[in-house]
């Protein structure tokens, strides 16, 4: 049960923090739906986006911070370029999503945030990203070793195709870039 | 002659070679200079902005920008995402203060980030006249129906990348054209092909790139065109995939902008990497 | 009587502001003293010399109080005297007058209440400014 | 000689104000030849007191002391008219809502009190005699626009025996409703009900129709308007037409069917409708062979009664009106272009909510049965989406259309009607029913014909196998909704007519940030225009259905009645004045005027001066402010009235801290 006005103060720093940081106003949103209608990815969602608009306007934003669907969210922004309120609403989903990972909700979508940093990571030793290592790292970490191993010998036919990770010379510069954000704050 | 910074991005030197093979091909064409960025990194793509406070995604491709600085006409990014990175750390560089000092900290010297970006097909609008194309045009694309497949990020947030109508793109079709092949409306041609879900949740990747195609079909097209490479990993490299899942029989063609108007110019399938792609069947009209 | 009285010159709107003050009366809302109103058809009808004319004659402070924006009677009278007021408040500084001591308003018919809250704020404001700083 | 009076109200303000001590102080003021304190000034005895002191004393003015001038100041003009003066000598002093009423110390409140009387005495010695004058107003209206608001509207005023011009730019009186199918919520035939309307305007008497016709310029002022109206060349005879249809049927040249929405096509020449009121035809001259360069003239050599002029000019009428009501109504919201994801127009079975109502017509182009435009197959499951264009600021469309929800309700009713085992979808955002009986009839679309209202907005329109892929969100089920539909209607928003802004400029009138023109106050003058003598009636004003839109027009009419029914206008004498001979001829007053009320005028010697139409002026005094040489002033608000209020209200006294300017 949402129990006003409780609700609504419990989420009020951190739908202000929300409403800061994406530069929307989400007491726009009108709830037509429209966001929701062609995401590729609701299916998938616990929340539909158009839901998660709503939660926010009620104070549920725990709910928000800790929901599949701000881990799931492509930020493809299909739902910004036909929100009829011109909210930016994969910006709030995107901003949801910063936001919980500084709370450290980490429990949700484990895998996908692995493979984020495992991306992040292989940048950071290396400059450049390297596919191959990366999906047999995230195979397994995530013990499904046959993940996508038939793609392989399509990926193999290319030429010019490396096998091994390339390095950019700079690395110290790399360093310090991803230092720089851990001196930023949440890291 | 105009010489661009080249910024091929981790993709065009691993999974799409191919695009970066037919990019140089046709550049070289039509005399346009490519110089590849030195020691370039990679941009951050789809991660960096969700992580760390998403400052990531502005300092990685900053640095590419500092790179390229102003010696060339502009920098030039044929990967979707790399021009969408690039744009976004243009724009929020240019407004944000405490960013631009941080990202000069990082670099060890203040940033330069004013180079103008241009993504591939810009690039092409920009040097290739059409009346020239469709004179050199040897005829291997007329009688082909294409699909222009835009992507998410070459078109959006429109005010950031500030390229073509954000709903309804049309910047490939002149060229296309010109090429001497079929355009017809797609109305697919901004919806999301998945994104990077491949590897942690390809059921989305799956759904909504069998949309795409079976819309494509649906509209006649002998083949899809795109200038991303994550659209094309999600068309044609898991196009079985999604047969597999879906029971459909699909055999659709993805080409790289830059292949398709390479046949027209002349190039084999070879040379231009067609071979290599999943969906290797050439359309009936090559 | 302990306090001197500050007299404040009201330019009020015959249609919104007027009658807003009307209606104060009407609730019987205690007001201070010193406001005395001169009643114009319109906002746009007070000419800013009218207004450094009511300084020169000894008044403590000037306020004009007008329609909300949309309401005017007239349509477009408060955007004339929005416009031309606040250049006029603007130009006080160099006239030597404390911009504390003129006041532009909004008040409307039914705003009884407004009303008795703007003519005690402002007479507040209008005492308390320092022509020293 | 002033004369003072002040009044106690009973208790009301001399329990607070010494009215006593405030009659003594006015009686010593300068020119004050009586000063009185009066029980209850309004009530019959006080008014007699004042009136024998005008007669008695003199009196060439009078200021009273009492409640506020918006309570009784008619009152007491009355009363000084009665006794003889002029009723614009009066000077009120509000010391009761403005005083008695709002203070507690009576010493205060008597001391402000008595400053009040000094200021109006200073203020009454500047008041000059004003008389309201009177104009004589040309007895006929203007009626710009036939649909049912422009129809109804002149019906009403020529049935007060008042003549009417009704100016229409299509070759038909009707309007959209004409285009109507049935309507809500009654379910009456639209045309059923309006026919009979258009023909009695065509036949009345007190009216001149001229259709094909616009308002090309427009001078002049409430009371007396001079139009250019341009009548369009149309190469047909109005006087000859019969009406017959031959050249329409003969005719070789097609066109588009405007009536029907784009739906089928029609002639070069052709009769816009078989109910078109006047039964002419028109020929179309960009569509016509002979106009492009070809030989044909069929039509000429087949006309029965001879009426084809191919040389027939355009005229330019000229007309005196004493009032003008614009009834221009509305367009639709041309959607194509800012809905690229409901396909921009490629996909012929996305119609729009007018041609759906050609496609109900029993007058439409499939002869009443909904066929799709694609291969003429009877839909069986119609999508109706709402507010297109409407409620999206995305398009930079923030109004609602008003009448969608309620027009869907009775499409999706209809399409039941007509197909008995169709289904129909409608997704809404809201369902707006505010009007009587339109809740009711909104639920019977969901109970009785069994309408499938679905929350949400749709996303996405794409073609699948012969069918229509409508993707939406169902935001009361929590999901992604998707429909094959044989039909899709949108319901698509109202525009101000086509050239409703230039008309607007003509009659000196505004519009909106949506286009539609603007009334004078929303909620009180609903029908008055920013400029006297000019009214809005119907869908010109903004969306509005057919009941709102005759109830709009009657009340316009009533106004233009009441307007032009005595024959003269009576203009209030509280208006602006051009001192000629101080005049500039800088025209900033002209600039400023919010009403059109400043007119150029020339001098004998050739010199510009501002002139004010009285008529026109409704004095607010916006130009006074602005004029820099002081030549127009406004009367009874002049800047020797206030600036003698001014410095008599803050003469110095004994307690009063003054500013030192120093
Ligand atoms: C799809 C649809 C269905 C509807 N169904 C219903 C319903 O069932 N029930 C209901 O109550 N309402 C319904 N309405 C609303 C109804 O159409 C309007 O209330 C009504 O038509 C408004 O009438 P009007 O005379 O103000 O405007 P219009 O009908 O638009 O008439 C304006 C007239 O002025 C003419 N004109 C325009 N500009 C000029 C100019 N500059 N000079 C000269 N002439 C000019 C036009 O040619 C036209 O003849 C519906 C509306 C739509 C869009
Ligand atoms: C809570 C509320 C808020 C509203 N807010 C707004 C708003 O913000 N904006 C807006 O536009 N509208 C608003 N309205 C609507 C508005 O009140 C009405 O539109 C308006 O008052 C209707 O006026 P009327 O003269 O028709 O009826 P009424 O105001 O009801 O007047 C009818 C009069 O007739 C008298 N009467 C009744 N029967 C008889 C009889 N048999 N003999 C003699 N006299 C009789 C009554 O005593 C009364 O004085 C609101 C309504 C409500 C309920
Ligand atoms: S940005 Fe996220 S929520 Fe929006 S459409 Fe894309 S996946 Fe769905
Ligand atoms: S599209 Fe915009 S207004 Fe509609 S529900 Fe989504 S966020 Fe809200
Ligand atoms: S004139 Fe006004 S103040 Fe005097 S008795 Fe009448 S109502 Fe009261
Ligand atoms: S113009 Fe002649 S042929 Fe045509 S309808 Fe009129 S009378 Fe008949
Ligand atoms: S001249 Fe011929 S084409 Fe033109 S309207 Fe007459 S019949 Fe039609
Ligand atoms: S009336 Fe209904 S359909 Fe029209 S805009 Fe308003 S809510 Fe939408
Ligand atoms: S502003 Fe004054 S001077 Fe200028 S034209 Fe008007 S009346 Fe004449
Ligand atoms: S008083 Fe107002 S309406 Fe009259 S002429 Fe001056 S500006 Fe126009």
């Amino acid at each position: 049960m949402i129990r006003f006005p409780e609700s609504m103060s419990a989420g009020a720093a951190l739908l202000a923090e929300i409403e800061r940081r994406s530069g929307q106003q989400v007491s726009a949103c009108y709830q037509c739906g429209r966001c929701t209608s062609t995401c590729v990815a609701a299916f998938a969602f616990d929340y539909p986006p158009h839901t998660l608009m709503r939660l926010l306007q009620v104070g549920m934003v725990r709910e928000v911070l800790a929901s599949r669907a701000a881990q799931l969210c492509l930020d493809c922004m299909t739902c910004s370029t036909r929100c009829p309120m011109e909210i930016d609403v994969a910006g709030v989903i995107e901003t949801a999503k910063l936001v919980a990972d500084e709370a450290g909700l980490k429990d949700t979508e484990r895998d996908l945030r692995l493979l984020r940093r495992a991306f992040l990571s292989n940048v950071r030793r290396h400059g450049r990203l390297h596919e191959a290592s990366l999906l047999i790292w995230f195979n397994f970490r995530t013990h499904n070793f046959m993940n996508d191993i038939k793609l392989v010998p399509l990926v193999l036919r290319k030429k010019n195709f490396h096998i091994f990770p390339p390095r950019i010379k700079n690395r110290r510069q790399m360093l310090r870039i991803f230092q720089e954000i851990n001196r930023g704050g949440k890291g | 002659m105009s010489v661009y910074s080249y910024f091929p991005g981790c993709s065009l030197k691993s999974g799409a070679t191919e695009y970066d093979r037919s990019f140089r091909l046709v550049a070289d064409c039509f005399g346009i200079g490519l110089d590849e960025l030195e020691d370039w990194n990679c941009c951050g793509a789809s991660p960096a902005p969700h992580h760390w406070g998403g400052d990531l995604g502005i300092l990685l491709p900053a640095r590419n920008l500092h790179i390229a600085g102003a010696s060339h006409d502009g920098i030039v990014a044929p990967c979707a995402g790399c021009f969408n990175r690039l744009k976004y750390a243009q724009h929020e560089l240019s407004r944000n203060d405490d960013l631009r000092r941080r990202t000069g900290q990082a670099l060890g010297q203040p940033v330069h980030y004013q180079t103008d970006v241009l993504n591939l097909v810009q690039l092409l609008n920009r040097e290739i006249d059409p009346e020239d194309l469709a004179r050199r045009a040897r005829g291997r694309l007329s009688g082909m129906t294409l699909g222009t497949y835009y992507g998410c990020v070459l078109v959006r947030p429109p005010q950031i990348v500030r390229y073509d109508d954000p709903a309804n793109p049309v910047k490939m079709e002149p060229l296309l054209k010109a090429a001497g092949a079929t355009i017809p409306y797609f109305p697919f041609k901004t919806e999301c092909c998945g994104s990077y879900m491949g590897l942690a949740r390809k059921e989305i990747v799956l759904r909504a790139s069998r949309r795409i195609i079976e819309v494509a079909l649906e509209c006649g097209v002998d083949a899809l065109v795109t200038v991303c490479p994550l659209c094309y990993q999600n068309l044609d490299l898991r196009q079985r995939q999604i047969n597999d899942v879906y029971g459909t029989d699909y055999h659709l063609p993805v080409l790289y902008l830059t292949q398709a108007l390479g046949l027209a110019l002349g190039f084999s399938p070879e040379e231009l990497g067609i071979e290599a792609h999943a969906v290797n069947r050439p359309p009936s009209a090559l | 009587m302990t306090e001197p009285t500050t007299r404040i010159i009201g330019f009020l709107c015959n249609w919104c502001s007027y009658a807003g003050a009307d209606m104060a009366g009407m609730s019987r809302m205690r007001q201070p003293a010193g406001v005395r109103i001169i009643r114009v058809p319109c906002s746009g009808r007070v000419d800013p010399l009218l207004v450094l004319r009511a300084f020169q004659e000894g008044a403590d402070g000037v306020l004009v109080s007008g329609c909300h924006p949309g309401d005017c009677h007239y349509g477009s009278g408060n955007y004339f005297a929005r416009r031309r007021l606040e250049l006029l408040k603007r130009m006080l500084p160099a006239l030597g007058i404390n911009p504390e001591r003129f006041h532009y308003t909004r008040v409307s018919a039914t705003e009884g209440a407004r009303w008795a809250e703007v003519v005690s704020a402002i007479t507040e404001r209008v005492k308390n400014a320092n022509d020293n700083d | 000689m002033i004369g003072f009076f002040i009044c106690q109200c009973g208790t009301n303000i001399s329990a607070t104000v010494d009215t006593g001590k405030v009659a003594a102080a006015a009686a010593a003021m300068r020119g004050v030849a009586v000063a009185e304190s009066i029980q209850y000034t309004c009530s019959d005895p006080g008014q007699a007191t004042i009136a024998e002191a005008i007669r008695g004393k003199r009196l060439d003015r009078v200021v009273i002391a009492a409640c506020s001038p918006r309570m009784h100041e008619a009152t007491f003009r009355r009363a000084l008219e009665r006794a003889g003066l002029n009723p614009f000598m009066l000077e009120m002093v509000n010391i009761r809502e403005q005083c008695s009423w709002i203070h507690s110390d009576a010493s205060e409140a008597t001391r402000k009190a008595t400053d009040l009387a000094r200021k109006a005495v200073a203020r009454v010695r500047h008041h000059t005699p004003l008389l309201a004058r009177k104009t004589a107003a040309v007895r006929r209206a203007l009626v710009i626009g036939g649909g049912i608001a422009g129809i109804q509207a002149a019906l009403d005023i020529a049935a007060a025996g008042i003549p009417v011009t009704m100016v229409e730019r299509s070759p038909s009186i009707g309007g959209n409703m004409a285009r109507l199918d049935k309507t809500f919520p009654t379910l009456d035939c639209s045309s059923c009900i309006l026919a009979p309307l258009m023909v009695e305007v065509k036949q009345h008497e007190n009216i001149e129709l001229l259709v094909n016709s616009e308002v090309d310029d427009v001078h002049g002022y409430a009371g007396n308007f001079e139009v250019d109206i341009r009548r369009k060349s149309t190469c047909v005879d109005e006087e000859k037409c019969t009406g017959c249809m031959i050249c329409q049927d003969k005719c070789p040249a097609r066109a588009p069917d405007d009536f029907n929405a784009g739906l089928g096509s029609s002639k070069a020449i052709s009769i816009a409708f078989p109910q078109a009121v006047p039964l002419i035809a028109s020929l179309r001259k960009e569509h016509c062979r002979r106009f492009n360069g070809n030989k044909c003239r069929l039509c000429q050599k087949l006309c029965p009664a001879g009426a084809i002029d191919y040389g027939q000019e355009e005229a330019v009428l000229r007309r005196s009106f004493g009032a003008i009501v614009a009834a221009t109504g509305y367009d639709h919201y041309d959607w194509k272009a800012s809905y690229p994801t409901y396909g921009m127009g490629m996909y012929p079975d996305v119609v729009t909510s007018l041609q759906y109502e050609r496609l109900l017509s029993a007058s439409g182009p499939t002869g009443g049965r909904i066929r799709r435009p694609s291969d003429g197959a009877e839909p069986r499951q119609v999508v109706f989406v709402s507010c297109v264009g409407s409620r999206d600021e995305s398009v930079g469309r923030p109004q609602c259309c008003s009448v969608g929800c309620m027009y869907t309700a009775k499409q999706a009713v209809l399409t039941r009607e007509h197909i008995p085992d169709s289904q129909a979808y409608v997704f809404y955002m809201d369902m707006r029913a505010g009007g009587k009986d339109y809740e009711e009839f909104a639920r019977r679309a969901q109970t009785r014909y069994g309408t499938l209202f679905i929350r949400g907005r749709v996303g996405k329109i794409f073609p699948r196998r012969g069918k229509l892929v409508v993707m939406g969100t169902d935001t009361l089920a929590g999901d992604q909704v998707e429909i094959e539909a044989d039909l899709v209607v949108l319901a698509t928003g109202l525009d101000a007519s086509a050239g409703a802004g230039e008309l607007a400029r003509k009659l000196n009138i505004a519009c909106d940030r949506n286009g539609f023109m603007t009334e004078e106050h929303p909620k009180l003058r609903p029908v008055e225009a920013a400029s006297a003598g000019v009214f809005l009636a119907g869908a010109c004003q903004g969306p509005k259905d057919i009941p709102a839109t005759v109830a709009h027009a009657g009340a316009a009419a009533a106004k233009v009645i009441g307007m032009l029914a005595r024959g003269e206008l009576e203009a209030s004498p509280m208006v602006a004045a051009v001192t000629e001979s101080r005049c500039a001829g800088c025209f900033k007053c002209r600039g400023v005027c919010p009403f059109g009320a400043v007119e150029k005028a020339r001098l004998p010697d050739g010199r510009p001066v501002a002139r004010v139409i009285g008529s026109v002026c409704r004095g607010c005094g916006i130009c006074n402010v602005a004029c820099p040489p002081g030549a127009i002033s406004l009367n009874g608000f002049t800047d020797k009235e206030l600036i003698a209020e001014i410095v008599e209200v803050l003469k110095p006294d004994v307690g009063y801290r003054t500013l030192d300017f120093g």
